[in-house]
């Protein structure tokens, strides 16, 4: 049995082992660049520097990091539970990687085109979650467990309004899978007809990835890094490249999925060079919003985390499945189709910010300021 | 390429992944503990509590906060494997479909609303 | 004006003080002024001083509701004052109290009670001067390791570490004397 | 687990939380016991002494020249504040009149120091809440500005030991006034940075509205002071109540909050900043030339027997000393009421039933330092 | 929501200006002419030896007591023969900078303007790998000086 590879007819094995490899390098390649990347970004929005000292600019930054990882003594815990403590970066570490299978980087450019291609990412990075109570529970630490349980707490509960709004998507586009979504986004992108379902899985993509403002499982200030706190050496490098790697591919499905990947705005005949130049910009646009956004907001708290997902969000993305089944159901004219599910967008987005402001909003002025008078103490009582 | 060929060509690629990403991870594991220091010493394994000794065990009964949303959840994402399928073909069926799925919608909604309304969605 | 001269000068001299109402105040408790630096300072004895305070925090004109600070002074042989610095906050007048208490009987009636602001202070000046507190509601070590609580670090005899010399002076003055 | 009657299985244990003495939230080494049921506190333990250097029984060995640099050191973030306290105790057992310009000066230096003390606090307390240390490295930019100043008057960044019984060690810089009114410019700026990174925040309004919640009956009983206790709607400042160096010559406002919560000592501390920057304008204009240290400086500082509770308005609050003289060049009893020691009290009533990552929040909108509690 | 975006628009402001950041050990910052490093000796160059006399004055009033001075009878004096006019010298000098916290005290005490306080970035790169390697004698004291690097700022 043969399959295409690079315009040639090519053995299964050999293929796979071929695109394997690629995506192996590419990934390690993508997540040192990440870090280093964030690194600077970061340093730019505090008006610092970020590394300078390996290598020009500290190029070589995360390669020296890496190196340190690796070359770092690998500590567990006398009362850790030894096989789920050493088996929790695997279960980790792995399902993020398997998502690289259906990641589509460019028209035939991914390791395979899977139909529930959407779907099959989504199972895969959900079992990741369970390595991390395996590293919480393992660990035998009062802030790995606390960390564990609000990872597993706020993982499945940004799962729902993920799932959904990639399926209000999907509903749009009438596929589950990765290549064709892109495909019918040539004339426009998804986001236009669907910007509430945007937001959502922002959001919740960024929750799903424990980044600020939702990095409560890992919150330096509460529970000091959470379940990772005994992990040091590779193991703990493990959650690293699990989490930038998760990054990365969320935020390409993102471009893909919304922001047309790199059908739009050229089209699909453009040639691979310039496809790969798209999905790249716009999935650096994904993620610079994401390190800009982690560099302004401060952390939420468990239960506002909570309540945003299941009171506002989850009830939301409902709303989008329905009304894009109630406006595609009647083949209405396409004119009208798409406004109907742009406005539908537009309007969850304006009540999703009518509902934030409402709860955090309270009348409060600010402070009394109480002037000098000679009577100034009197006065005031 | 018949159907099944196609199903092993896609699939096998899944399959190759977890092999290929558990291969990464233990050659990680080696070439650390090939590099690394290792050393043994006592106080070494005790686990981080802020610079004090530990209190107790860790690995108590923890508040039930966290399993109740565990529950919730498992109802709705079963749900949310029913409406994958029921996205791609309800146009194909009709309106009809919309109307079921609109049931179904409502009827996890008014458990949404119950759980909503009983508390389970306040964390206090 | 120093403790002499205070003892010195009549009651009632405190012109443009709050020692008059003080006194209206603490009445029946027996009471000496004293003129400060700064504030007027009474002197209660030590079996009525949690009374005379209750009496000063809710009398009318007084409300001192604000405990500003206790602390405790070694008078070297001459027994510890007790010194509760007061204020009132709808007032806003000053006023110390001072209760004396004998060398060889260093205990006292909590003032918890009427602030809860003495909680913290109260477990400072008993360890660290070995004044008892009856009564208090959370008498453990607050500044010292728990299990150092037979020496009172800021009492006069106790003595000031030696000053570390293993360094500085010691080496070099070894070198002297191989040279 | 096998010994526990069948009911007792399914109830949850209350999970105990060390938090610190190593802990990045807990500001220097202050460890509190959490009693957590889930993510809720049920009960905290304070323990504090993990910096106490015996400070109080150094400075009874000290003469009243030696014992100011010490004073730096038990407010690492308002050094001049903590001078001011012990010269003034000084000045006011040995009746010194301090001339006008070392006051003036005095005010400005110090008011600076509220500033930039007050600019760690936004920085420090944005990282509590979790802004990954953006509010840190603005604090700092400004903070760093407001050293240099200093350093270049004083000769240190952190240690000044510049005041003295009387007056000033020396005479400022010739161009303070124009650096003054430079540094002032930028940190405006910073200010407006800061309020715009957080105040309108709605993730921030969200952390910080409505919890720890003291009400100003209960924080007047439990001692706090400073911006914990005016955002409990307490107008009580020193520099008002009992002007103390020129406060009673300059126009401020005094910000009171009105619900006692961490978004109100937010608000309260951001508004101070801006009352700092309007004192020091004021003062600016007022500036004199003349001498800074008074005419008959007895050379050897020697004190009447007597006692004096000197307390001035640090930026944490009232900063008093308590001194004791029985003659002599040193003092007989020194105490140092720091401001944080008493607001630290209050931690308890503040956390019980609240979450976990408020017990951060909280502790964060105490702004304490450490080294003043232990002294 | 507004709000998250105005904090935005702040980030994305600093985004756009300079760091303010300086990368260290390359590049320095002016130190003012008062800066208070660590106290060292000043070297009388006209006589060739130290102004210190060994009179005792910062040792007694030294704080933390860092201070160790030794006098002796000056060889290089008017009555011996010499041509200078101090009759007692230095003898051995002894500061540990590891318990030195730079009040400034001992220069205020000095009758001789003998001692003073390094401005110079010298006095505030001492790491050493051994607290003993920071109590410094007296050649050690004066090298600072003796370099010509020293500008020494007397308060006025």
């Amino acid at each position: 049995m043969t399959w295409p590879l690079f315009g040639m007819d090519m053995p299964v094995v050999l293929d796979l082992f071929i695109r394997m490899n690629i995506i192996v390098i590419l990934m390690t390649v993508m997540v040192m660049g990440l870090i280093y990347i964030e690194r600077k970004v970061l340093a730019r929005f505090q008006m610092r520097l970020g590394p300078t000292r390996t290598g020009p600019m500290g190029l070589l930054q995360s390669v020296a990091d890496a190196l340190k990882l690796v070359a770092k003594e690998d500590v567990r815990p006398t009362n850790a539970d030894p096989w789920v403590f050493e088996l929790a970066p695997y279960f980790v570490f792995v399902p993020i990687f398997i998502g690289f299978v259906v990641v589509p980087f460019a028209s035939g450019l991914e390791v395979r085109v899977l139909d529930l291609g959407l779907f099959y990412l989504l199972a895969a990075s959900s079992v990741n979650l369970v390595g991390w109570v395996m590293a919480g529970w393992g660990s035998d630490n009062r802030y790995a467990i606390i960390g564990g349980l609000r990872s597993v707490a706020q993982s499945i509960s940004y799962e729902l309004p993920l799932v959904l709004s990639l399926l209000a998507v999907a509903m749009v586009a009438d596929s589950l899978n990765l290549t064709e979504i892109v495909a019918g986004q040539a004339g426009a992108p998804n986001i236009l007809w669907q910007p509430m379902a945007f937001l959502i899985f922002f959001i919740a993509m960024i929750a799903e990835l424990n980044r600020p403002p939702f990095d409560i499982p890992v919150g330096e200030s509460e529970v000091v890094g959470g379940p990772f706190v005994e992990y040091s050496g590779i193991r703990w490098s493990m959650f690293f490249l699990a989490e930038y790697a998760a990054l990365f591919i969320m935020a390409l499905v993102g471009s893909a999925v919304f922001l047309g990947g790199w059908a739009w705005p050229f089209g699909e005949q453009l040639g691979l060079p310039w496809q790969i130049v798209l999905t790249t910009v716009k999935t650096s646009m994904m993620i610079f919003v994401v390190f800009w956004v982690r560099v302004t907001v401060p952390r939420m708290r468990i239960d506002q985390l909570m309540a945003f997902a299941w009171k506002l969000l989850l009830p939301l993305s409902f709303a989008q499945i329905l009304v894009n089944g109630a406006v595609l159901v009647y083949e209405l004219p396409s004119g009208l189709t798409h406004a109907l599910l742009a406005g539908s967008g537009v309007a969850g987005v304006f009540i999703m910010m009518w509902v934030i402001n409402r709860s955090v909003s309270r009348p409060r002025p600010r402070p009394v300021l109480i002037p000098r008078t000679d009577q100034t103490w009197e006065a005031t009582r | 390429m018949d159907h099944l060929d196609q199903l092993f060509g896609t699939y096998a690629a899944v399959f190759a992944a977890t092999i290929a990403g558990f291969i990464l991870v233990v050659t990680a594991l080696i070439a650390s503990r090939l590099l690394a220091p290792f050393s043994v010493e006592r106080n070494k394994g005790t686990s981080y509590e802020c610079g004090m000794l530990p209190l107790r065990r860790a690995q108590t009964s923890i508040g039930m906060r966290y399993y109740l949303y565990a529950i919730l959840f498992i109802i709705f994402d079963v749900e949310a494997v029913f409406i994958f399928p029921w996205a791609l073909s309800y146009v194909e069926v009709g309106p009809m479909a919309y109307y079921e799925m609109l049931v179904f919608i409502g009827i996890l909604a008014a458990g949404l609303a119950y759980a909503w309304k009983k508390g389970a969605l306040k964390w206090q | 004006m120093t403790s002499e001269d205070a003892a010195a000068a009549p009651l009632q001299s405190f012109d443009g003080t709050i020692w008059s109402a003080v006194d209206k105040a603490l009445s029946g408790i027996s009471a000496q002024p004293e003129r400060g630096v700064q504030d007027v300072i009474v002197h209660i004895p030590r079996d009525e001083v949690i009374r005379g305070l209750r009496a000063l925090k809710t009398n009318a004109d007084m409300a001192f509701d604000y405990l500003r600070c206790l602390t405790c002074v070694d008078n070297e042989g001459d027994g510890m004052d007790v010194v509760y610095m007061l204020y009132s906050t709808t007032k806003g007048h000053n006023l110390t109290v001072k209760a004396h208490l004998d060398a060889n009987d260093l205990h006292l009636d909590t003032a918890t009670t009427v602030w809860r602001a003495a909680n913290w202070y109260e477990r400072e000046v008993m360890e660290m001067f070995g004044v008892r507190f009856r009564n208090h509601p959370d008498p453990r070590t607050l500044l010292m390791p728990e299990d150092l609580t037979d020496t009172f670090p800021l009492r006069k005899d106790h003595p000031l570490a030696e000053i570390e010399v293993l360094q500085g002076e010691g080496i070099a003055w070894a070198t002297e004397e191989s040279v | 687990m096998t010994s526990m009657a069948p009911e007792q299985e399914f109830e949850t244990q209350d999970l105990m939380i060390n938090m610190g003495p190593q802990h990045p939230a807990t500001h220097g080494v202050f460890r509190m016991v959490l009693q957590v049921d889930g993510e809720v506190v049920r009960d905290v333990v304070s323990h504090i002494g993990y910096m106490h250097r015996g400070g109080e029984k150094l400075s009874e060995t000290m003469d009243f020249r030696q014992g100011i640099g010490f004073m730096d050191r038990t407010e690492y973030l308002a050094q001049f504040n903590a001078e001011l306290s012990y010269v003034m105790a000084v000045e006011k057992l040995m009746d010194i009149e301090v001339p006008e310009r070392s006051q003036w000066i005095r005010m400005i230096l110090c008011e600076l120091n509220r500033l930039s003390s007050h600019f760690m606090f936004t920085g420090a307390f944005g990282t509590d809440v979790g802004v990954f240390g953006t509010g840190f490295t603005y604090a700092f930019r400004e903070r760093e500005n407001i050293l240099d100043l200093f350093e270049e008057i004083t000769g240190d960044r952190l240690m000044y030991a510049y005041f003295r019984p009387g007056g000033l060690a020396w005479e400022v810089t010739d161009n303070f006034v124009a650096r003054v009114r430079e540094v002032l410019n930028v940190s405006k700026q910073g200010i407006k940075d800061m309020d715009g990174l957080l105040t309108e925040n709605e993730i921030f309004k969200a952390r910080t509205q409505g919890i720890g919640v003291i009400s100003a009956a209960d924080a007047i009983d439990w001692g706090s002071t400073g911006p914990v206790l005016r955002a409990s709607g307490v107008p009580l400042d020193l520099r008002r109540t009992e002007p103390y160096l020129k406060y009673a010559e300059v126009d401020f406002d005094v910000p009171v909050g009105k619900v006692g919560d961490v978004y109100d000592r937010w608000l309260v501390r951001i508004e101070e900043m801006r009352q700092s920057v309007r004192i020091i304008e004021q003062c600016l204009t007022k500036l004199q030339p003349g001498p800074i240290l008074p005419e008959r400086m007895p050379r050897m500082l020697r004190t009447p027997p007597g006692e004096v509770y000197l307390r001035t308005e640090a930026p944490r609050g009232e900063y008093g000393i308590y001194m004791v003289s029985k003659g002599g060049n040193r003092p007989h009893r020194l105490k140092i009421r720091s401001a944080c020691f008493a607001n630290l009290q209050a931690l308890r009533d503040m956390t019980i039933g609240s979450y976990v990552a408020d017990a951060v929040v909280i502790l964060g909108s105490l702004d304490i330092v450490l080294c003043e509690v232990d002294r | 929501m507004k709000g998250i975006l105005k904090s935005m628009s702040v980030t994305l402001s600093t985004f756009m200006r300079k760091p303010v950041t300086r990368e260290y050990p390359e590049t320095h910052k002016e130190l003012p002419e008062r800066d208070r490093a660590f106290p060292v000796l000043l070297w009388a160059e006209e006589d060739k030896e130290p102004f210190c006399t060994g009179c005792h004055a910062c040792e007694r009033a030294c704080p933390v007591e860092c201070m160790t001075v030794l006098m002796k009878d000056n060889p290089n004096h008017k009555s011996v023969g010499g041509d200078s006019s101090r009759r007692k010298i230095i003898d051995k000098f002894w500061i540990d900078y590891g318990r030195c916290m730079r009040c400034n005290i001992c220069v205020e005490v000095c009758n001789f303007d003998a001692i003073s306080m390094n401005n110079t970035w010298a006095g505030h790169e001492t790491s050493v790998y051994d607290r003993a390697d920071l109590v410094m004698d007296l050649p050690m004291l004066l090298a600072q000086s003796r370099s010509g690097e020293l500008k020494p700022w007397v308060a006025p």
